[in-house]
């Protein structure tokens, strides 16, 4: 009898270009799972995948079939939806890990007391909240201003669009940059979709903005590295854990060169890592060929989706139910939890019952661009170095109480 | 305040709303050949420039050859549209038009995005020199060419309506058919004329967007943008479209430069043009340029 | 006195037939059942009949623009010239050189009376629509004189750019719907001067729909009187105009003769030949 | 219907009633085009008058200042001894002026019953709130009050079998008389007629005169109409005024009018002796 | 053409000839269809209860859309947005002000109808298609207004909303929530009916139709044009509202023009001008979408699937339907569902004498 999951998809809404390699990397997961080990304790997993668009509508009507049908498990994606359904999945007792790292999931216990975040026991997530992989960014960027030996304050600004996950680390990012001695400069918008972005490049470039954030998802990041490459701006990005991979650095070409984003897992494609012959093994599930790249996003699918995994089967152990709040124990069950066989790609997690922080520990790369992306497949252009995933550094965030949540 | 900034806005604006104007007017053509307000203007540009795309990257073709491909097979496409979908509605209430050309638009949308997929992608580099200098902005030298271009579509449009006998039979056919067809204009050879014109033109605009900020699903917004542009026009006057174009391209960017200094609302640039519709509308019901309809009892 | 009808001669072939046809609209309202009438060339057929009889309807199966009004000829045929044009396009009976002038004027209103009569020459692409355009302002001198939309001009001077419009076609039968429509007495007779010069100048052949029924018959040389969609009662012109039935119900007496419309018997019975 | 012979125009003129329209030296211009120039005259009340003139003379669009479509450029237009030049077009049905109009203006889509209905507009109360509980408010008891009425008109114009028809399929003669049908609903004092006989034979002219005296004896409205058939205007009306390119040229009894030479050489054309004679067109 | 009523269907007063359902036949059918949708929950799941509801009140908004469109031939590109204002409406006022659910639905219909009004003034005074386009723009004005009104909406994360309650009955679930929403079917159906029967339902005919001539009847134009989108709104308003009340969460995102475009559809498909055909029409557009889902799910792992990347591609698919589903009826069936399903009803009562 199979155990069944809900999972929410984004194949075709504002967040689609990173939403498919991600949940590519989740179906996969499931695939192999039931394939090799024959699912969790001898219960193949049923993971029902829905294109819910990014709208979060529609992942609560969604949501609302499935507890009908009684999932225990979802593996979600959006801000948005993950937020709405906070009080649907801690009243059901669903445990829900989503592609969303907004920070006001990570309050557990609900002692944070910050306005509009409540506690949210069942929901959590793969990888650095958005806040603290802008923070990790911040500290770097203070330090490289340093470096480069600038005069006067580095100025920071926030982008991104006017929605819930672009907007969930901008109190937390332009506190900190206050704090180490940014000048912040009045946030810029721009939509979650491609379009043209040079009012906005010019704005910018007007204000002499030294580092900006880009809070939205590739396709649209893509738009405003164009704009401002040809506008003439000069300013270091930093991009949002969604906001740049391998996709996205091909599509901008030169203009994606130099972005500083943090990578949530300890490899990406292709380098070596004791876990990478699995995640090769879960990438013939759908490329029976093996000669496809997989994103960063792939990966990070990876990770999520065995989290759940092994969170069931620890569940399951000794004979126990697949039941939600069983599941969730799971995710307490660890410390230093990389799923087994995965080590060296899925970096570490720490999750107790009041800190949902999985991870504080942020890896920051810098993509490389060498030139013409327009010819070859990103495959190939990876082989070639045109493009290049390059490590900064690594930056390890205090877990402090004041942050939880935020 | 800032001179210089906002100075750049304004040529930026002229520049994109150039771009607005054309699609303006393949509008407008379209109205003015059949009263239709066409929804799918925006998917003319997608497929235009999906199609140039493909030609491009996966064909291989050079440029110049590669967009005189697309245009062809615009005209084609305008053609089948017309002859498919169109056709079967010449005699039906305006409104059912319009709702067809609704339709076409969400299926086109989401028809490309099934082929092509939902990633925006660059156009291979076209021109050596891709940026000239103009008062301290840079401009993609597309976008100067594409201005050349709007221009003389433009020219080419005004001589159509006024001095041929195609443009006065598209005028008769739009106020009403039946007299059309009552003077020997074939009706179905005007719409498809109308469609194949307003489509090869669109994808021309398609084509510029896509080499600039690459193509993607949202090309087809400039099919929405078009209704500001075109209402502060008036919906038959050919000028009226391109500098209805012109304004609205201004106004987003005023309307950025508004927002970052004083307001702080995030959007502006997106609602501003329709908050000017709305303005316009209440001051002048047929746009700064249209003609109003005659009324005798 | 009508024009003129040598009766030794055998007449020539017509130049359109219409034989037994039948019209249905909406796939369900049988308007024309079983209609026939002939137009010989070179002359003026007036067509009469009470409203709704189907004169029009008449006109637009002719002329193909029943098409656009749902309407479709079920049976019969409908020849021009020896030529089968039933379910032919409406553009191209225009250019085999039919053109109909409807009901209600019908130009169009948005353009000047100079781009109205250039469109109504949309099937020609020879250089003399320039003096054709001089030659319609002989007929009519005032529409020179307008200048602004056509849409403002009066019902008269409208029916008159209709007709102008026809003209630029040089078509070789126009359809005429009840031209005198609206029309002030002396319009009327100008009007009826001027088809009649069209015919005899011009040798064009009309086929004539009118409610005038006593201008139609002076003017025209054969008559057809319809009633609810179908011929009752044919004849030359000086027959029918001699016909009391046509007298009683089309004409109206004459002069002292004339019943005054207001001394009508109210319950007066209506006539029917079905 | 008619209990007895009518009064002859003659005889009816000899006792006009109070003036219960009046135009002030009323012009209207559009743009460069003088439609009317200083146009003055009564209608009494009880009357038909009959406008009529040469095409483009100005007589819709003197209609069409009393029906308030068009806003005189000079002068004034008095009803029933209020001024009503200014008056929104709406208010007009209310105060008692029906028409109906040259180029048919029928609601196309609506069935012949629910047109005339329109035309009781003003005198129906219930609109969306107390329409929407139809049983409770007392809706349908109005409605059925107005059908009624509504009914009797059907049954006075003859066109009981075309009820439920949709007015677009009907043919031209038949939309007239149900546009007559409308006006009528409004009850109104005034009725504007603009060339109620235009496209009809002689049988169904006959018929539409029937009506119109009708109306204005039985039914006591006053009657103002636009018309081109001479033999119409010269039997049934009271008094004429002949308008040419915006000028009021001749006013008076139909028959004194019609010998004018004057409107012969403008309107009626030179060589007739009798309206109706008109075998021979004059060849331009 | 008018319809044809069976011989023999003789009527003896006005009262009988004026009613909604003329035929004894119809009016059985409408009681019959009434108490099979109240019996559902005896045999239906929640799943199929949930689209039920969902005809329910898109059905109740495509009535508004059609009077507006149908009835008095203005095309509204903005419904979803009046939608939209509803459903904030309601969550808002039980939110805030702490206003039982029952009195919220109707108040957030009247609310949405005083912002139809104020984007209606345009409309007294714009003709056709520019009215259309100032639709479009109040489109994207509430949108915008919608993620930014944080007090009002919750901003661009959205709102919870909390069931329909009444004297401690909680429609919480579908089986009970249906009950509320068949209510307020039958009550706005049949509201609707009788307003087109009346007074000022027969002026927003006539308004459409010829308004020059509306005009010399008395009718004013500014106030019927504009009451139009008054109603049109109220309906978009209620019909929101029960939306609210039924996902439990409200938010911007779902309002978006493709929406709007919806309820053009369901107005289409259904039948211009057809009150019935309204719902219909919502059915059918209720329904598309998960049929093109079943299909995609049927032909799951299959040579065609993998093809055409099918199962990636269900969202495209089905809004390709959506496209698809306006043009071809535009093209085959322009009258819409209510106009076929009269044929239908045709053929039986001449059965067996038709062709
Ligand atoms: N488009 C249509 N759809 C349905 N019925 C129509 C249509 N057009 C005309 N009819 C019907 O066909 C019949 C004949 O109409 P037609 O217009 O030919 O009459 P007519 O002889 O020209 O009358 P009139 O003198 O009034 O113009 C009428 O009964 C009319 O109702
Ligand atoms: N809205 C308008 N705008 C411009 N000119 C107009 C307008 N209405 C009427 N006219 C002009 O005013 C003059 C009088 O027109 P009107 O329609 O009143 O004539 P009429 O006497 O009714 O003629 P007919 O007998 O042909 O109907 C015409 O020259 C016409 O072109
Ligand atoms: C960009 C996507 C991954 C969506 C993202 N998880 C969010 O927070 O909405
Ligand atoms: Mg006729
Ligand atoms: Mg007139």
């Amino acid at each position: 009898q199979p155990i069944p999951l809900g999972h929410l998809m984004d194949l075709s809404g504002g967040t689609s270009d990173v939403g498919t390699p991600f949940s590519q990397g989740v179906n996969d997961t499931f695939a192999w799972v039931n394939k090799s080990r024959g699912g969790v304790a001898g219960r193949p997993v049923n993971g029902m995948a829905t294109d819910y668009g990014y709208q979060a509508p529609r992942a609560v009507s969604q949501y609302q079939a499935w507890s009908r049908d009684k999932v225990v498990g979802i593996m979600g994606w959006g801000t948005a939806d993950t937020e709405a359904l906070v009080r649907f999945v801690t009243r059901d007792k669903v445990p829900y890990i989503s592609g969303s790292y907004s920070a006001a999931l990570t309050d557990a216990g609900g002692k944070s007391g910050r306005q509009g975040v409540e506690a949210a026991p069942f929901n959590f997530f793969y990888g650095p909240s958005y806040s603290d992989g802008l923070r990790a960014m911040l500290q770097w960027a203070a330090e490289d201003w340093k470096a480069k030996g600038r005069p006067g304050k580095p100025k920071y600004v926030h982008m991104g669009a006017n929605h819930p996950y672009p907007n969930s680390p901008k109190a937390a990012g332009e506190a900190l940059a206050q704090e180490l001695g940014f000048e912040v400069l009045p946030p810029v918008t721009f939509a979650l979709t491609p379009g043209d972005y040079t009012a906005q490049c010019l704005t910018l470039k007007n204000q002499g903005a030294n580092y900006a954030y880009l809070g939205n998802t590739a396709g649209s990041n893509i738009s405003v590295l164009r704009a401002c490459q040809t506008a003439g701006v000069d300013v270091q990005f930093l991009g949002n854990v969604w906001g740049m991979d391998e996709n996205a650095m091909k599509a901008a070409g030169t203009a994606a060169n130099g972005v500083v984003f943090p990578v949530r897992t300890a490899a990406v494609w292709g380098q070596q890592a004791p876990g990478m012959a699995q995640v090769q093994a879960i990438s013939k599930m759908s490329d029976a060929a093996g000669t496809a790249y997989r994103p960063v996003h792939y990966l990070a699918g990876i990770c999520s989706a065995m989290l759940m995994v092994e969170a069931m089967e620890t569940a399951a152990a000794n004979g126990g139910q697949v039941t939600g709040e069983r599941i969730r124990d799971g995710f307490y069950a660890r410390k230093d939890w990389a799923p087994k066989g995965f080590e060296g790609v899925c970096a570490p997690s720490n999750f107790t019952p009041a800190d949902h922080r999985g991870q504080l520990e942020v890896a920051l790369y810098r993509s490389r661009v060498a030139g013409d992306t327009s010819g070859g497949s990103v495959q190939e252009l990876v082989s070639n170095g045109t493009i290049k995933l390059e490590k900064v550094t690594t930056v390890n965030l205090p877990r402090k109480p004041e942050w939880l949540g935020w | 305040m800032d001179g210089s900034l906002l100075l750049q806005l304004t040529l930026n604006g002229l520049i994109v709303g150039a771009l607005y104007g054309v699609v303006a007017m393949s509008f407008v053509l379209i109205y003015k050949a059949s009263q239709v307000v066409n929804f799918a203007q925006g998917e003319f540009l997608l497929v235009g420039a999906w199609v140039c795309w493909w030609l491009l990257t996966e064909w291989q073709l050079p440029f110049w050859a590669g967009f005189l491909v697309t245009l062809a097979f615009m005209t084609l496409f305008g053609v089948i549209l017309q002859v498919v979908v169109l056709r079967p509605l010449i005699g039906e209430p305006v409104i059912s038009v319009i709702m067809a050309t609704i339709g076409l638009g969400i299926f086109f949308q989401a028809l490309m995005k099934w082929i092509f997929g939902v990633f925006a992608k660059p156009f291979p580099p076209i021109f050596p020199v891709e940026r000239v200098n103009l008062l301290g902005l840079e401009i993609q030298s597309v976008y100067l060419l594409s201005l050349g271009i709007s221009v003389l579509i433009m020219l080419g449009f005004a001589w159509f309506f006024t001095a041929s006998k195609h443009g006065l039979a598209m005028r008769a056919t739009a106020f009403d058919q039946q007299v059309a067809q009552s003077l020997g204009v074939s009706v179905p050879k005007v719409f498809a004329m109308s469609w194949a014109i307003s489509a090869v033109v669109s994808a021309v605009a398609g084509v510029v967007v896509g080499v600039v900020n690459g193509v993607s699903s949202s090309l087809s917004f400039y099919g929405i943008k078009v209704f500001p542009a075109v209402i502060l026009g008036g919906l038959d006057s050919v000028v009226g479209a391109v500098l209805g174009g012109l304004i609205v391209g201004v106004l987003e960017n005023w309307a950025q430069y508004l927002d970052a200094n004083w307001l702080n609302w995030g959007n502006m640039v997106g609602v501003a043009p329709f908050y000017a519709l709305i303005l316009i509308l209440l001051i002048k019901p047929y746009g700064l340029f249209g003609t109003k309809n005659i009324e005798r009892v | 006195m009508s024009a003129a009808q040598d009766p030794g001669l055998a007449a020539p072939p017509p130049l359109l037939e219409v034989n037994n046809i039948e019209v249905v609209y909406n796939d369900v309202i049988l308007v024309l059942r079983g209609l026939s009438l002939a137009v010989p060339q070179g002359r003026i057929t007036a067509l009469l009949g009470a409203n709704g009889a189907g004169k029009s309807t008449t006109l637009k199966a002719i002329s193909g623009l029943l098409r656009t009004e749902e309407g479709e000829v079920t049976r019969g045929e409908i020849r021009f010239a020896g030529e089968r044009i039933d379910g032919i396009e409406p553009h191209r009976i225009v250019r085999k050189g039919i053109f109909q002038v409807m009901e209600g004027r019908r130009i169009v209103a948005d353009m000047t009376c100079l781009e109205n009569l250039r469109l109504g020459a949309f099937i020609r692409s020879d250089a003399e629509v320039k003096r054709d355009i001089e030659m319609v302002y002989g007929y009519f001198p005032r529409l020179k004189e307008r200048t602004g939309l056509a849409g403002y001009l009066s019902g008269g001077e409208q029916q008159m750019l209709a007709i102008g419009r026809a003209l630029m076609a040089r078509p070789k039968l126009i359809l005429m719907d009840e031209p005198s429509m609206g029309l002030s007495p002396l319009l009327v007779k100008e009007v009826f001067g001027i088809i009649r010069r069209l015919n005899e100048e011009l040798g064009i052949t009309i086929l004539l729909v009118e409610q005038n029924a006593r201008m139609a018959l002076s003017v025209a040389s054969y008559g057809y009187v319809m009633e609810q969609g179908k011929v009752v009662l044919d004849g030359t012109a000086e027959a029918l105009a001699g016909n009391e039935d046509v007298k009683e119900f089309y004409l109206g007496g004459h002069g002292a003769e004339r019943k005054s419309f207001r001394n009508l018997k109210s319950y007066k019975r209506r006539k029917r030949w079905l | 219907m008619r209990p007895e012979a009518p009064p002859h125009p003659a005889e009816a003129v000899g006792a006009p009633g109070p003036a219960i329209l009046a135009a002030e030296h009323v012009s209207l211009r559009f743009g460069g085009v003088r439609a009317l120039t200083d146009i003055s005259f009564e209608v009494r009340k009880g009357e038909v008058f009959s406008i009529i003139g040469p095409n483009g003379a100005g007589k819709t669009s003197m209609v069409n200042c009393i029906s308030g479509r068009y806003r005189p450029t000079e002068g004034r237009i008095r009803f029933a001894g209020r001024d009503i030049t200014r008056l929104a077009t709406r208010r007009r049905a209310g105060i008692g002026i029906g028409r109906t109009f040259q180029n048919l203006a029928l609601f196309g889509h609506m069935t012949v019953l629910d047109n005339i209905m329109v035309g009781r507009h003003h005198l129906l109360r219930h609109g969306f709130w107390t329409g929407m509980p139809y049983w409770l408010g007392g809706a349908q008891q109005e409605e059925i009050r107005n059908r009624r009425e509504v009914e009797e008109i059907i049954d006075f114009l003859e066109i009981q079998h075309v009820r439920k028809s949709l007015a677009g399929t009907l043919s031209y003669g038949l939309r007239k008389r149900v546009e007559l049908a409308r006006a009528i609903a409004l009850r109104p004092q005034l009725i504007l007629l603009d060339e109620p006989m235009a496209g009809m034979n002689l049988e169904e002219k006959e018929d539409m005169a029937r009506y119109i005296l009708d109306l204005n004896e039985e039914w006591g409205m006053t009657i103002l109409m636009i018309e081109h058939d001479m033999g119409v205007v010269m039997d049934i009306s009271h008094r004429v005024m002949v308008l040419d390119f915006g000028r009021k040229i001749a006013e008076g009894q139909p028959d004194a009018v019609l010998a004018d030479p004057h409107v012969r050489r403008a309107y009626l054309g030179e060589a007739d002796e009798v309206v109706h004679d008109v075998d021979e067109p004059a060849v331009a | 053409m008018a319809d044809l009523a069976p011989a023999g269907d003789y009527r003896s007063s006005y009262r009988e000839d004026m009613t909604i359902f003329p035929t004894r036949n119809s009016r059985i059918a409408l009681w019959l269809g009434i108490l099979l949708v109240a019996c559902a929950p005896l045999a239906l799941g929640r799943y199929e209860l949930g689209l039920l509801i969902n005809i329910g009140f898109m059905g109740i908004a495509a009535l508004g859309l059609n009077i507006l469109v149908g009835f008095t031939g203005q095309i509204s590109i903005g419904h979803a947005a009046f939608f939209g204002f509803g459903a904030f409406t309601s969550a808002w006022l039980h939110e805030s002000w702490h206003i039982p659910v029952v009195l919220c639905i109707p108040l957030a219909g009247v609310a949405t109808a005083l912002v139809g009004l104020l984007f209606g003034t345009p409309a007294a005074r714009l003709k056709g298609l520019y009215l259309a386009i100032a639709t479009l723009a109040a489109q994207f004005i509430l949108e915008d207004f919608f993620a930014r009104a944080q007090w009002f909406t919750g901003g661009v994360a959205g709102r919870i909303t909390e069931p329909f309650e009444l004297f401690g009955w909680r429609a919480d679930r579908e089986e009970s929530y249906l009950y509320v929403v068949l209510v307020a079917v039958i009550v706005m159906y049949a509201g609707a009916a009788n307003l087109m029967r009346t007074r000022d339902g027969r002026a927003l005919v006539a308004v459409r139709d010829h308004y020059l001539s509306a005009e010399m009847m008395g009718i004013n134009l500014a106030y019927y044009r504009t009451l139009s989108f008054g109603i049109a709104s109220f309906y978009a308003g209620i019909g929101g509202a029960l939306y609210a009340h039924y996902l439990l969460f409200v938010s911007v995102e779902a309002f978006t023009i493709l929406f709007s475009i919806q309820f053009l559809g369901m107005v289409i498909i259904g039948g211009l001008g057809s009150i019935m055909g309204s719902l219909m029409g919502a059915a059918f557009m209720v329904l598309l979408p998960e049929l093109v889902q079943a299909a995609g799910d049927a032909l799951a792992g299959g040579a065609i699937d993998r093809a055409l990347h099918l199962g990636n591609s269900v969202s495209f698919l089905r809004e390709m339907a959506i496209g698809a589903a306006i043009i071809l009826f535009l093209i085959f069936e322009p009258d819409g569902l209510a106009h076929r399903w009269k044929q239908v009803k045709a053929y039986w009562k001449l059965y067996p004498y038709s062709h």
